[in-house]
């Protein structure tokens, strides 16, 4: 055990650091998108998605990773599912408790957190093949990345479908809303372009080279 | 506190008929998988979320194991260096 | 046989941990979620009906009606929880009416699952002010533009539907109330 | 009964479209739609899923939750016997049935993770559909998915045939498309106001 110390700290930092951009489960690995369209019309709801989400994936990786040597392999999914289902019902009861208003705009969204890929696959992937603390570091980053693309998603949609960031008034009333952003083609259209962004500016920082691929006369484009 | 027990029963009934049904399933309706197709869906994620175009793991491991699609369909794992890795051994062997 | 009473064995003891804490996190958030919609509904009658002091509830048929009184214990009218289908799902409003009847004292959306941002813009402050003061006697109408006559309502731009069904439940709803009330006027 | 039964059923495919309108099974949405042979056999199989588990949440709620009064388990149960049960009926089909399995089993395990069957079960169960409706809800349902995967694999067919800038290959170009076709939906939305 004490070798594995020396070499822990900059593992711990990269298994958080992972979920931010590399595999930012939104943007790159693209899972979870069944909440991301649903409930990003507005920011608000976007994060409180994203945060309901990352608590769930943080408590279940924790209890699954210290439970991953007792669960048979046969009935690790169901055993997985039923650790998650417990804690959104957690967090359901406690939203319908304390936010009562939160919990009317995620209305029927907060139960499919037990069947979002994101969790369960992390669960598969990660938390039930390494240690407590490293399956906590992955689930934080994981959540982080799950959250900020929501709420970062929420605020595009609600800038542009209701002139408001987080219900302040932003842009003037000049603007006319445009309500398609808040409608499910906007969804999709808004998400796929973000995607599209997102793409390139991961092409730019990794070529560093010219931000458009030069066109090459002989191999078309490069 | 009634209340609590009631729930804890039922809750364990149903997980103990469950686990029955399932380890004589396990048990009886073993179908001889072929190894190799059995160990790339061991180390697959299981979900079987059908982001890779198939309903389960299990057919997405015997596509891969007749080279008909490729692991960076399965986005769950195809970010995660050592699986791929393992799962092309489990492929080229 | 050993591998199938682990399987076994396992599922049930993570249920029925589950099911204990559940029943526990339940009894503790339970009477919050009571309380929440109990004041809900509370906030949805004042408001309904100002200047109610205190209010009775009644059963009518399977849903409930509130008897409300000022503070000199007169009957300043009655509010009533109705329900219907909205664009995607059921819509919840507590219509307020004055004790003869006659006019709409004011109405509060209490639940809808309609689109977040645009049919769900129905609960908000200037679309109810519209149905304050109306006249329970004849039919409400839905108007795009800017209503003109007595009893017309501006709907919302982008989401005529949810409008429309939050009409259509209260002049079902009104109409209810009015034979019920004339059935067995107390 | 048969006239409100032929609503439901037209509203749950084409009026409340469980992918283009409740934004459900996308994960398989992106992922399978890109041949229409996978892509129909996914869609039929998830209808048969759905068709099995709305009776079955039907029931659980009604003799199980209800008449024990343990509303908050509700999630719990749902998920963990649909979860066992389907496990269950595909190892039976596997087993006796090869021929049968490899048109259909192979798809029964996607139960697990997919957000339109839970979201079905849980909302026959909040709207207090009778057993009857809830069977048409959940076969409807389960039709409206197959429609839209399979109009999104046809169309995207076409597209390996068109320039598509390079940021928006595979799954960008792919919920742009779906916009497009939510925003056909929409206009489909008054068609049917059924509970």
């Amino acid at each position: 055990m004490r070798q594995a110390i020396v070499t822990k700290t900059p593992v711990i930092l990269k298994d958080f650091t992972k979920g931010l951009w590399q595999e930012n489960p939104v943007f790159r690995l693209l899972i979870g998108m069944c909440p991301t369209l649903a409930v990003t019309s507005q920011a608000q709801n976007g994060l409180a998605m994203g945060l309901a989400t990352s608590f769930t994936l943080i408590a279940s990786s924790i209890v699954v990773s210290i439970f991953r040597k007792l669960i048979p392999k046969e009935v690790r999914i169901p055993s997985y599912i039923l650790i998650i289902a417990t804690f959104v019902t957690i967090v359901s009861l406690y939203l319908q408790a304390k936010f009562p208003d939160i919990s009317k705009n995620l209305g029927p969204y907060i139960p499919l957190i037990i069947v979002n890929c994101l969790i369960l696959g992390r669960q598969e992937v990660f938390a039930s093949k390494n240690p407590t603390h490293r399956a906590a570091a992955d689930a934080l980053g994981m959540g982080l990345g799950f959250t900020i693309s929501l709420a970062a998603l929420g605020m595009v949609r609600e800038l542009l479908g209701s002139g408001t960031i987080f219900s302040f008034k932003v842009l003037g009333d000049g603007f006319r809303p445009w309500i398609i952003m808040l409608t499910p083609p906007g969804a999709f259209l808004s998400l796929g372009l973000m995607l599209g962004m997102i793409n390139i500016i991961d092409r730019f920082l990794k070529t560093k080279k010219g931000f458009f691929p030069k066109f090459d006369a002989k191999k078309g484009r490069t | 506190m009634e209340k609590t027990l009631l729930s804890m029963a039922v809750m364990g009934g149903l997980a103990a008929l469950l686990g029955i049904i399932l380890s004589a399933a396990y048990s009886k309706l073993k179908v001889e998988e072929d190894p190799g197709v059995e160990e790339i869906t061991e180390l697959l994620p299981g979900v079987n979320c059908g982001a890779c175009g198939f309903a389960s793991c299990e057919e997405f491991a015997r596509r891969l194991a007749k080279k008909e699609t490729d692991i960076e369909k399965c986005r769950i794992t195809f970010r995660n260096k050592e699986t791929v890795q393992k799962i092309e051994e489990a492929l080229n062997r | 046989m050993r591998k199938g009473l682990k399987i076994t064995l396992t599922l049930t003891l993570i249920a029925v941990l589950s099911g204990a804490i559940l029943a526990e996190v339940y009894k503790v958030t339970i009477e919050d979620i009571k309380v929440n919609q109990k004041k809900e509904i509370e906030k949805a009658i004042f408001s309904v009906l100002p200047g109610t002091k205190e209010y009775k509830k009644e059963a009518r048929g399977t849903r409930e009606l509130f008897k409300c009184f000022d503070d000199k214990a007169e009957l300043r009218g009655i509010a009533f929880v109705a329900e219907g289908i909205g664009y995607q799902d059921i819509i919840k409003v507590v219509v307020g009416v004055d004790s003869g009847l006659s006019k709409i004292t004011g109405i509060r959306v209490i639940a809808h699952n309609e689109t977040p941002g645009l049919g769900a813009k129905i609960s908000e402050g200037w679309f109810e002010e519209q149905f304050k003061g109306l006249s329970a006697a004849i039919k409400l109408d839905l108007v795009k533009g800017k209503p003109d006559k007595e009893n017309q309502i501006q709907a919302i731009t982008g989401a005529t539907i949810s409008s429309q069904a939050l009409v259509d439940i209260i002049n079902k709803e009104v109409k209810d109330i009015k034979k019920y009330e004339a059935g067995n006027c107390d | 009964m048969i006239r409100e039964l032929v609503l439901v059923f037209v509203a749950a495919v084409l009026v409340n479209n469980f992918v283009l309108k409740y934004f459900l099974g996308i994960c398989p949405f992106l992922g399978v739609s890109d041949n229409l042979h996978s892509a129909v056999s996914m869609g039929f199989a998830t209808t048969f899923v759905m068709s099995i588990t709305a009776p079955v949440a039907w029931c659980i709620k009604h003799f199980v939750l209800d008449k024990l009064g343990l509303p908050f388990l509700e999630y719990v149960c749902f998920i963990i016997v649909i979860a066992s049960l389907v496990q269950f009926v595909e190892m039976v089909i596997k087993k006796f049935y090869p021929a049968l399995h490899q048109a259909m089993g192979i798809y029964l395990p996607l139960i697990t993770t997919n957000c339109a069957i839970l979201f079905m079960a849980l909302q026959l169960v909040l709207r207090e559909y009778s057993l009857l409706r809830s069977i048409v809800f959940g076969f409807g349902s389960g039709l409206g998915f197959t429609l839209a995967i399979t109009i999104m694999a046809g169309i995207r067919e076409e597209i390996e045939f068109c320039d598509v800038p390079r940021c928006l290959k595979g799954p960008g170009i792919t919920l742009i498309i779906a916009g497009l076709l939510a925003l056909i939906f929409v206009g489909l939305g008054g068609l049917i106001k059924v509970n």
